[in-house]
């Protein structure tokens, strides 16, 4: 099994579930965070004091994906987050041991 | 179009500068003599003194609460609706306009409404506030200093073009809004105001206009005016970016409670106190505006009860808003129980307007500005001829002062006949008036941010802050 | 159960539907004439005109206050108090109260409370508020409007059931709340109001009745009424899933902090309004309910320091409410000293009910609702007939008109034994008329939401919305 | 330390025991006898009786409007401004000066401000509030109850030094402020209260003072000295941890914003409410208050503009309360123009204040008290020499009662003297007694907490809770 | 070492909590997340429009454990974490390299 | 690729941040969590309640590095996050497959 995590624009957040749900992607956890990278953040300025906020916001998803699934999710992924602006986010893979649906332990692909 | 702000700042620098220097002329002009004792009368002058100050208690007490329906009122009602990422700007919008609308009012606005004796607009007699002072000004209320009602009435020229900011949230530019509320105050507010309530006014009832209108604290003049403006400025701006696809629920039901129930109480000034004194008329209107708001408040709630299985809060508030505006022109000539009907039919119909009509023909009017106000204010426009009274405000009389018929339950069916005049003459000044104001504005400034702008929010790109910070 | 609330929401529409006919009816009905004029003594009517206006501004202040209160005062207070999943919840619970008990008031309320003079029971006489027009009633307030009188004292009958949302919180279904209060209002509050204020009732001391209770602004009728109402509430429900084991600290108290601020600003207009005018009598209870108030919060983080080695936020508000409960029924009739004392006691004692004696019984009164209402009325009505004053508030003359002695300390000891009854009188009603309600209520549609509503929270299951979408 | 703090504790206990046993003396003493009817005059009685209560109804609301200053108004002003983990801290200061404060002025407080004649101080005179009843005093206020007066006066002394948490906001002890509070408020500002506005004070210009300084409603009194004791708070308390390299954005700006909403509202009843009657003067100062407000927030927002590209909404909230501030003195002896004129200049001169002079001289000012209150204060006291106007308050007559000129532009040059002097007494008043008294309650509680309790956040190590617990 | 997720229902938190105190657990790091599966989410109904909530509030703990515990932190997770309804969750376990306290530079195991 | 993971203390937060940039890392993605350990939490009373709050506000780093770079930032995070107090924190350090850029489906060390 793989762990798939994805960091997207938020405002593509919607796009992307719509399409993971059209090729049968349901389980996800999904987090709220911010991102520092290339993408230049924006200065606020507050009775004079300026603030550059370069933590912006993010949103995370994390899937854990039978090995077989990976690539379409990948591909899905990279299709309904881009917007091709600096800021698009990454995916990230990693390998997981075991998965274990707490409803019922199930255990491996078939707890997903 | 950056340039182009850049330009309007330094103008807008230049005009407060100049503004600055106007004040400082004006200084002089304004300070009014003061009040001259009658030497006849002590006595008689004393009983004046003390009504006057009973008066003046309630309807200073009144303007503060009008203000308060702004802000916070109407700042938190639609602040919470928008997203997270557009609260203050919506905030912003109402705060400027309580400074903005202020100054203006100081130099001419007054005037434009109330100076003169036009059939459709002021004059400059009162500019610069000329000749306002502490003597009451008998044509619009004989008991209180004319400073009071020259405050009070500011008050309602501040929540009327702030109302019309929840059709264009999310989207419009602040420089855009700022001049585009500045026109409108000046060419749509200040005539309709006039005609209605001012001197002369063609639909003034009180003051012998040639269609006379009942409107006692605003059904036209507030809501239909901004209503109706409300959704040709949605029109004109277009949907929001993901609109309706996207969800874009209310960001704090908590914050717009806070403001539904700061309006309401705030409408109590609005109402009650545009009797102009501390008589059984303002009760009459404070009692008529408690009841209407409640009965909307029930059938709103009621409605979404039977459609969705459970009525909600925002359902609630929003019936109640819905009822104080309908209620808004009747308050003073309706009796209580025909309150409760006109706040129980106003329920029903703006939840009718803002889930249905709204979704069939799609216009993006995203706090429902129009349906809300532009609607109830019709509604209640049309009812006040149906139930107005004699019982309750004897505006009519014959030569002998004998009290006529004011409403068709009352036996005049011919007041229906002027309500629908008074109801028009809005919408059209309304619709044309703030199309044109829309299309200059548009050219001069522009009125819609980018796109990236409206993703990222109005809060950081407008005004350059967030409403929240929470990781601390 | 839900067929049984579906049936519900039916009934309610067609309650709704046949509340429109009927105010329709009534419209005619409520025409109240005008005021005739005295034609004999122009001049001291004029007097009288300027007295009534200054009373009338004060008492119609009062009544914005008052609701002011309600909305969004204890709706904030209580709203921040629970968990973010009941926010909406108990801000609607009050909500919908000021909208349903406004409407019924309307109705048969007010009459039932207020009309006829019956010993417990008001009559129909003002039914429609029939009769209930500008002028006064000189029974209960002669400067000022029958109406103005009317809509105050609704105020009064709003934010009573409210305040038992405190005990019932996090757990209780809409649709049994609105069933319940309802049925309260109607066989609770107006019996006991009649009796305590209303001509003719019992325990009425300004009219004569059998065992005179002093209650300046309710803390029998209101506080007592409510507190004890709470309490059999919180036992009949049971503890909320997860209490005590499971932590469930107030998710805003930066809401119930400003919720509380304008319970102590609507305060004056509870206690100083019930005044009825504009006099030394208001500023006097105006002055011992900002002292109470002050003195209460003082003791209870006095308190809170000693024992827990620092004072907070959530205990100063806390007790500044208990505070102003205990003053209520004591504030027209005791100097400002003693108003410091009764609330310095009632914050401690408030503090104790609160942290011990409610820990030492188990039961979960989720906000307090018994232990800073029920208590603190108890403490004020009983303090109030040893506090009470002729120096203050004359209320007992002899034939000749000159004042006797009102409290115990004023040389009256009876004063407390007739407090003592006024205080079962009210415990007894609200125990056996709360318990009675809720058990029929409970068979009709259900008190309690099943674990898992209650476990997702109220707000979504109950109103189908939430109180914040923060994730912007 | 935290062996002084439990000391200081049990301290605190003892005090409010004794207290209590003192209130419980005090009640015979202060029971006031009912007014004594004239019996010659009995109409000219009653129109007195009309005329003041119609003042009444008015100066109680102020009284109720200027306590809603400060909870909620400048609690949540404050409080939006800090980061989430002091939010409850700086409130709960607001909350407990409004408990403490009013407890002392009960005591002695009041007779400290306006008991006796003396040039520097009062006496003890009306301790326990002895003397102080139904009847008018009318060296002070002769329409309304001295009560109202007392109890309108007492909510002044509650914000002001309120005002000052804004400068130790994020790191100062409780107990500290606690004591510092309290001894601040019986040597700095009861002494200069009655300087300015106490019988026979040295800077009253109303009673015949030495050099009579005009100060309607508290520019010295209030806003120069809490904003100049600010500052020594600050430059004694030194910087915040991490400021300025460490982000400190405000963490609710929504909350500021309601705060700042209500500050202005409330300001109605501030300076308004100072004419101590609801006559044109009430009103005059209601507009002066209202046009300079708006003004500020307008030039505070230009120059925004066109220093960042955009105006902020803090930027317009900051700036219509340095224009608040600034007309304070003025409001009841300016016109409107001259009023718009202040404003403007006060929202200027605050933006370069807290934008350019802090950062020049770096002191950590948290909250911009001084910059906002103690420039804001000392701006308008100076233009009130200048723009002050027998027209709009005809303060100094000559022997035959005719009116002689109030301000420089009114013909009297020297009056800027006396502001200049009047200024100077209250700058140095603050200065030194804020500086002993800092010395001194540091020594004996301590005033700062330790770096890690200012890190863990001032709620949970200072008041034992949290503002929000929103992972429910 | 191994670090496992466990998505769970917001409401088991405090005895899964207390259960792995008993088991000697202390070190965990939680996170407030939003999940999406099988359960159903809710509707809500603002002013007439409709929308589904299908993320669900969750916690995600993540703790990195010994590999002797590791067999002992499951079973207590799914024995207190289990309600038997839909939407009990995952627990993921995947392979850590290694792990350091910052406090004092400690590393590996003795460092959890 | 490894992904390092780092629990810090949020006063700290900055002072990492700029050490990081300092030593050119920019990338990372930041999670507001709750950590629970040895460190002791604070008691809070409500009207005479009292809470242990044992769960305590940290922020977690997210950090998919090139395996070059690893050593150096474990380093500069435990010179600039360390107080010497408890809680300081942790570093886990896991493998990670693949990365992908969304904005341009750069892939590998490349797209860090
Ligand atoms: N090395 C990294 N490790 C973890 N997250 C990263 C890393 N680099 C970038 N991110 C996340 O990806 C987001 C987008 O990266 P950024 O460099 O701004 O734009 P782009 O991915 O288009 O080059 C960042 O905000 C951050 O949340
Ligand atoms: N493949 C997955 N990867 C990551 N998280 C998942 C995955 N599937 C489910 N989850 C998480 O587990 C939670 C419960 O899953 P769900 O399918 O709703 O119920 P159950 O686990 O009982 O089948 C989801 O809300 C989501 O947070
Ligand atoms: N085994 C673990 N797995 C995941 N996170 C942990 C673990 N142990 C500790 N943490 C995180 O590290 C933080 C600090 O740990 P703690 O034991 O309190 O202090 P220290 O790291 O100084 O010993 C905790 O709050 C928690 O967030």
């Amino acid at each position: 099994m793989m762990k798939l995590e994805a960091v997207i624009q938020p405002s593509r957040f919607e796009s992307v579930k719509d399409a993971l749900r059209e090729i049968g992607v349901e389980g996800m956890t999904v987090v709220e965070v911010r991102g520092h990278g290339r993408q230049k953040g924006h200065t606020e300025v507050y009775r004079g004091r300026e603030y550059t906020v370069d933590l912006l916001p993010k949103l995370k998803l994390e899937m854990v994906l039978p090995d077989a699934l990976v690539q379409k999710v990948v591909d899905t992924i990279l299709k309904t987050a881009k917007t091709g602006k600096i800021g698009d986010g990454k995916i990230f893979l990693s390998r997981v041991e075991e998965a274990i649906r707490i409803r019922n332990d199930e255990r491996g692909e078939s707890a997903l | 179009m950056h340039r182009k702000e850049a330009a309007l700042a330094r103008a807008f620098l230049i005009a407060v500068v100049f503004l600055a220097i106007a004040m400082f002329a004006g200084t002089l002009a304004a300070q009014t003599p003061p009040v001259a004792a009658d030497p006849l009368a002590k006595l008689d002058q004393r009983i004046a003194a003390a009504q006057s100050s009973a008066d003046n208690a309630w309807v200073l007490v009144s303007a503060a609460l009008v203000l308060l329906m702004t802000g916070p009122g109407l700042a938190l009602f639609y602040g919470g609706l928008v997203r997270q990422k557009n609260v203050l700007a919506l905030m912003m919008q109402s705060f400027a306009l309580m400074a903005l609308i202020t100054v203006l009012w100081a130099l001419v606005g007054y005037s434009l409404c109330f100076g003169g004796s036009g059939g459709f607009l002021g004059n400059f007699e009162h500019a610069f506030l000329r000749g306002v002072g502490a003597e009451p000004n008998s044509d619009y209320a004989g008991t209180i200093p004319h400073m009071t009602f020259m405050i009070y009435q500011l008050m309602f020229a501040i929540i009327t073009p702030a109302l019309i900011t929840g059709a264009t949230a999310e989207r419009m530019k602040f420089s855009g809004t700022v001049l585009f509320m500045t026109l409108w105050f000046l060419l749509v507010y200040a005539p309709l105001a006039h005609m209605v309530w001012g001197k002369g006014g063609v639909l003034n009832a009180a003051l012998g206009g040639r269609f006379p209108t009942l409107d006692f604290a605003g059904g036209t003049v507030v809501h239909i005016s901004s209503g109706v403006s409300a959704l040709v400025c949605a029109l004109y701006l277009g949907k929001r970016t993901g609109y309706p696809r996207q969800p874009m629920p209310p960001h704090s039901l908590v914050l717009s409670f806070i403001g539904a129930c700061l309006l309401w109480v705030g409408w109590f000034g609005f109402n009650a106190g545009s009797a102009l004194a501390s008589n059984g008329l303002a009760t009459s209107a404070f009692v008529a505006t408690h009841f209407a708001s409640a009965a909307a408040a029930l059938s709103w709630s009621a409605a979404e009860w039977i459609k969705n299985g459970r009525p909600s809060a925002l359902g609630a508030i929003s019936g109640s808003v819905a009822g104080l505006v309908a209620i808004t022109p009747a308050a003073g000539f309706v009796a209580p129980m025909p309150a409760l009907f006109i706040g129980f039919l106003a329920g029903v119909c703006c939840y009718l307007m803002v889930t249905r009509v709204k979704a069939l023909f799609g216009y993006d009017d995203a706090l429902d500005a129009f349906g809300v106000h532009g609607a109830g204010g019709t509604i209640g426009a049309l009812l006040t001829g149906i139930f107005a009274s004699r019982a309750i405000n004897p505006i009519y009389h014959d030569a002998r002062g004998t009290a006529l018929p004011v409403g068709w339950l009352d036996g005049n069916p011919r007041q229906l006949g002027y309500q629908l005049i008074g109801v028009l003459v809005a919408w059209t000044l309304a619709l044309v008036g703030t199309f044109v104001l829309l299309k200059i504005v548009d050219l001069l400034v522009g009125l819609r941010v980018s796109e990236e702008h409206e993703i990222e929010g109005l809060d950081i790109t407008q005004h350059g802050e967030e409403g929240y910070n929470l990781e601390a």
